[in-house]
């Protein structure tokens, strides 16, 4: 557990605010929607569901949620 | 002939100007606007098919998605999804095979269901139509954040799920640091046909070999009642954008439950020296369950075209499953209205402390939990798949993808004292599917 | 965790403001105006909220104050394409290289920079949210001569 | 006050000046001006005056004539046009008038008469070093292609000085304007396409100029095949199945003549043409 601790706080401050990243008129790519996170819920919601029905792992991208019986 | 005037007038335009001599011009508005253009679009729709088949007869489903959204400016936003969700097919029941026919009695107790001589037994008789609906609203706080609140609740023959989420996220850095936190809390009820069985209780009448009449009693080893489950997630995350071209994700989800996680409907096989079945118990889970995962991801923009998207997730719970994921995908724009999409997807989880593949004679009584699930067991898996998008001119889109999912088991949970007779069976159920989706996106 | 967010704020803060200077070459057309300086680019969503809000105040201040709007769009057929869908009844300057922006410090898409006549930058802000346009207009209203604001 | 407008004919066109918001002695001044403009370069280039530059041009016999700066100009801009389109656009297009009459007959001329006169045509064949213009013996220029948009260019540029207030210039369905009207909402014109029962296409202009190009009647029928007054200089034979009509509106009058003019040059392929130059443009079939 401890470990997943320290990643996590490791990476945090790895994300700190040196001079990388763009300027806010630089944005033009990372507003592109297949540049975004989730560029299609829909699909990632299906994928999600088979996944959580057929492993025994979830989350991580998202809220985990089941909501099914899944057997 | 390269045809010169193929980049637009600007040329044109330069001379013109040239010619009368005009001072500083302000951009052309457009004069000959179409009145329908004006008509703002208020909803976008998001709908998608998923048909899913694994070969070998088991599980097929087909999974129609309906996602409505309301974009009010400003970053305010209001979605509702509709998920249904027919599943039909068969699925292990968690007992081993045997050399001989097995026979048996269906979750109702009406029913049963055989399996051949050296055959993996497949429950078939679940047939299951789930609806899912969920509505979310997201609104801005203040210069830099953003809030979002949603329920769900989802119904199925006899598994009743509510749940409701919330999440903030803040911008610093110009956007170019985001911090985001959630948490999602869901109710869920197991109405097990013919109520839920007594863990580790002996499945009733399930002799080998011989046909049960129908009449007999059925709930006999069913608890009272529904059984109940409460799911709790928190999530924490970042995104830092590193140039303009690219960013990274990083999240880390913890996932406690509580209540019935046992599956009503899988037992084990009870086996002697031979690794020949002698009788069958429902399996028996833990009534708690906590889930940690770290999840990462790096986003990059290429050649001014294409995006790569690679992430890694490592999962672990206190039901000792440790699971890794790897999953990259590369978007091929290969022109402004279309892209290709290959996808690549590699899992490996291990097996949960109480997966038993089988139990020996006894041994159900001496331990308090144990599930032939394959889906605790240790196995690795593989998705590989290829996504084409289209954008009309209308702005609306479509997608289309095709993807092989395979799951190889490791052989585990074998107990010693049978594991020569066992060794004559193959008890890793293998699992392969293939995955169909279409998806149509465009405003109204 | 609040430590870096805190570290963060800072350096961010401590940004050099763009104090008074004459105007880049890029303005120059506008030497001796109230001058609203807006910078867009195609791929930011509220900047075509803000255009027709822009093309009123062009129209109704137009006799003191110049409308200009900046596109900052790297690939300028985007940003010929932007124009299209969203007329602009003011003037348009195109700085794909993000000289501009990068003189005024803006923080954010879209941003507004009000310029004083001789140069001197009155008023900043970015984003641009429908119901806060009554302020944005009050910044404008201060800045113009006296007998104009109080019509 | 909606804007009063004054009237003359010029360019074989009828034309009206907006001026928004003016009264009429405003008006009047404002008209004059335009008026005046449009009248000089009409003399300066019509085809029909023995007395101008195109005239001394047209009767050098293959002698080299030196041309007034203005000339100069245009002559440029129509040998960068040219270039630009082509071949498409040519000056010196206007001799094929000589083998093809367009009233409404069905007399289309016979290959042999056309063959005749194509030596005649071509800007190729033309040596131009600015000021001095010399054209080979029989050939002629004909600025009426975008003469009569240059002017109302011209024209709507003066009317921006002699007044503060917004103007619209309208000749014949070229328009120019200074800017949008007094109270910022745009100018709505109805375009004349010329095309009987056709609707009339509403411009609402803010900024910029609006040209329309298009056969207006004049055009030659036989065995079913229409022949329109649009002939392509490189062959000398009307350009057939495209639009009857287009309407354009670009940053300049002129810049909206070019475009549709040389789109009308394409024929079937008039539209592309125009998306390709990212016009603003609305066809009639």
């Amino acid at each position: 557990m401890t470990r997943i601790a320290l990643i996590v706080v490791a990476l945090l401050a790895l994300g700190g605010c040196a001079d990388i990243g763009a300027k806010p008129w630089q944005r033009g790519v990372l507003a592109r929607e297949d540049m975004q996170v989730d560029p299609d819920p829909v699909q990632t919601g299906l994928d999600d569901h088979i996944y959580f029905s057929k492993e025994a792992s979830s989350g991580g991208r998202g809220f985990g949620g089941g909501g099914c019986g899944c057997n | 002939m390269k045809d010169k005037r193929r980049h637009g007038n600007a040329a044109l335009r330069a001379a013109t100007l040239g010619l009368l001599g005009a001072a500083v011009v302000p951009a052309p508005a457009s004069a000959l606007e179409t009145p329908g253009e004006q008509l703002a679009k208020k909803w976008e729709f998001d709908t998608g098919l998923l048909v899913y088949s694994e070969s070998g007869g088991r599980v097929q489903a087909a999974e129609p998605v309906l996602k409505a959204t309301r974009n009010f400016g400003d970053d305010r936003m209001l979605s509702f999804k509709l998920v249904l969700d027919t599943l039909t097919g068969a699925s292990p029941n968690g007992a081993t095979p045997a050399s001989t026919p097995q026979t048996f009695t269906g979750p109702s107790g009406s029913g049963s269901y055989r399996a051949n001589a050296g055959e993996m037994p497949l429950d078939d008789s679940f047939k299951d139509t789930r609806v899912s609906l969920s509505a979310d609203y997201l609104f801005p706080v203040g210069e830099n954040g953003k809030f979002g609140y949603g329920l769900t609740a989802s119904k199925e023959f006899d598994f009743l799920s509510a749940g409701a989420n919330a999440r903030y996220s803040h911008d610093f850095n110009q956007g170019n640091t985001t911090l985001s936190a959630g948490l999602s809390y869901e109710a869920d009820e197991i109405s097990a046909v013919g109520g839920a069985p007594v863990p580790l209780a002996l499945m009733p009448a399930a002799v080998s070999g011989e046909v049960e009449n129908e009449n007999e009693d059925e709930d006999e080893g069913g608890g009272p009642g529904a059984e109940t489950k409460g799911v709790v997630d928190v999530i924490v995350g970042l995104t830092q954008v590193l140039d303009p071209n690219s960013l990274v994700q990083f999240n880390y989800s913890l996932s406690t439950s509580s209540g019935y996680h046992t599956d009503p409907y899988k037992v084990l096989s009870v086996v002697g020296a031979d690794g020949e079945p002698l009788r069958y118990v429902y399996e028996s889970r833990p009534d708690a369950r906590t889930k940690h995962a770290v999840f990462a991801r790096y986003k990059r923009y290429l050649f001014a075209r294409d995006v790569f998207d690679l992430s890694y997730r490592y999962m672990t719970d206190d039901w000792k499953v440790q699971s890794s994921t790897i999953d990259s995908l590369y978007r091929w724009n290969f022109n402004s209205t279309n892209y290709v999409e290959p996808h690549l997807r590699w899992y490996q989880q291990s097996a949960a402390d109480f997966y038993h593949a089988a139990l020996y004679d006894g041994e159900e009584t001496r331990v308090t939990e144990a599930s032939a699930d394959p889906r605790l067991g240790a196995f690795s898996g593989y998705t590989v798949g290829l996504k084409y998008g289209h954008t009309m001119q209308s702005g609306n889109s479509w997608s289309a993808r095709l993807e092989y999912y395979q799951q190889t088991g490791k052989r585990e949970g074998v107990p010693e004292e049978a594991a020569a007779g066992l060794s004559k069976f193959k008890l890793e159920p293998d699992l392969s599917a293939v995955m169909f989706t279409v998806g149509y996106r465009f405003k109204w | 965790m609040r430590l870096i967010t805190a570290v963060c704020l800072l350096l961010a803060a401590s940004a050099a403001s763009a104090e008074a200077s004459p105007l880049p070459p890029a303005l120059a057309a506008y030497e001796g105006k109230l001058i609203y300086l807006d910078f867009w680019a195609s791929w930011c969503g509220p900047c075509a909220e803000s255009f027709p809000w822009l093309n009123q105040m062009q129209q109704k201040y137009g006799a003191n104050l110049v409308v200009v709007g900046v596109g900052v769009d790297e690939d300028t057929k985007a940003g010929d394409g932007f124009l299209k869908k969203h007329p602009a009844r003011f003037q348009i300057v195109r700085d794909p290289d993000g000289k501009l922006p990068e003189l005024y410090g803006i923080e954010g898409m879209p941003s507004a920079v009000l310029i004083a006549p001789d140069g001197k930058v009155l008023h900043k802000h970015s984003g641009f949210r429908s119901q806060q346009i009554a302020e944005y207009e009050a910044v404008i209203r201060a800045a113009l001569p006296r007998e104009e604001a109080s019509q | 006050m909606d804007a009063a407008a004054g009237r003359f004919t010029a360019m074989a066109s009828p034309c009206e000046v907006l001026v928004d918001g003016a009264d009429a002695a405003e008006l009047r001044r404002v008209t004059r001006v335009v008026e005046n403009e449009v009248r000089r370069i009409e003399q300066l280039w019509s085809r029909y005056r023995p007395d101008n530059v195109v005239h001394k041009i047209n009767t050098a016999g293959g002698r080299a004539v030196t041309v007034d700066d203005e000339t100069a100009q245009f002559l440029d801009y129509a040998a960068h046009l040219h270039e630009w389109s082509n071949g498409l656009f040519d000056v010196t297009s206007g001799v094929l008038r000589r083998a093809w009459k367009f009233d409404g007959s069905d007399r289309v001329p016979a290959q042999s008469q056309v063959d005749a006169l194509l030596p005649l045509v071509g800007w190729g064949h033309v040596s131009w070093q600015s000021p001095v213009l010399k054209m080979p013996m029989g050939m002629e220029i004909d600025f009426g292609g975008i003469g009569k948009e240059y002017a109302v260019d011209r024209a709507c540029a003066l009317a921006r000085h002699a007044t503060s207030r917004p103007v619209l210039v309208n000749c014949g369905g070229d328009l120019a304007c200074t800017g949008p009207r007094a109270d910022g909402e745009p100018w709505q014109v109805g375009i004349d396409t010329g095309v009987p029962g056709a609707a009339t296409p509403l411009v609402r202009l803010s900024q910029g100029g609006v040209a329309t190009s298009g056969d207006a009647n004049r055009f030659l029928l036989k065995d079913g095949v229409r022949y329109p007054h649009v002939l392509d200089p490189r062959n000398g034979w009307p350009v057939t199945g495209g639009p009857r009509a287009i309407t354009v509106a670009a940053q300049t009058c002129t810049e909206a003549g070019v475009l549709s003019t040389v789109a009308l040059l394409h024929g079937a392929g008039a539209e592309a043409f125009l998306e390709d130059n990212d016009a603003d443009f609305s066809l009639t079939w």
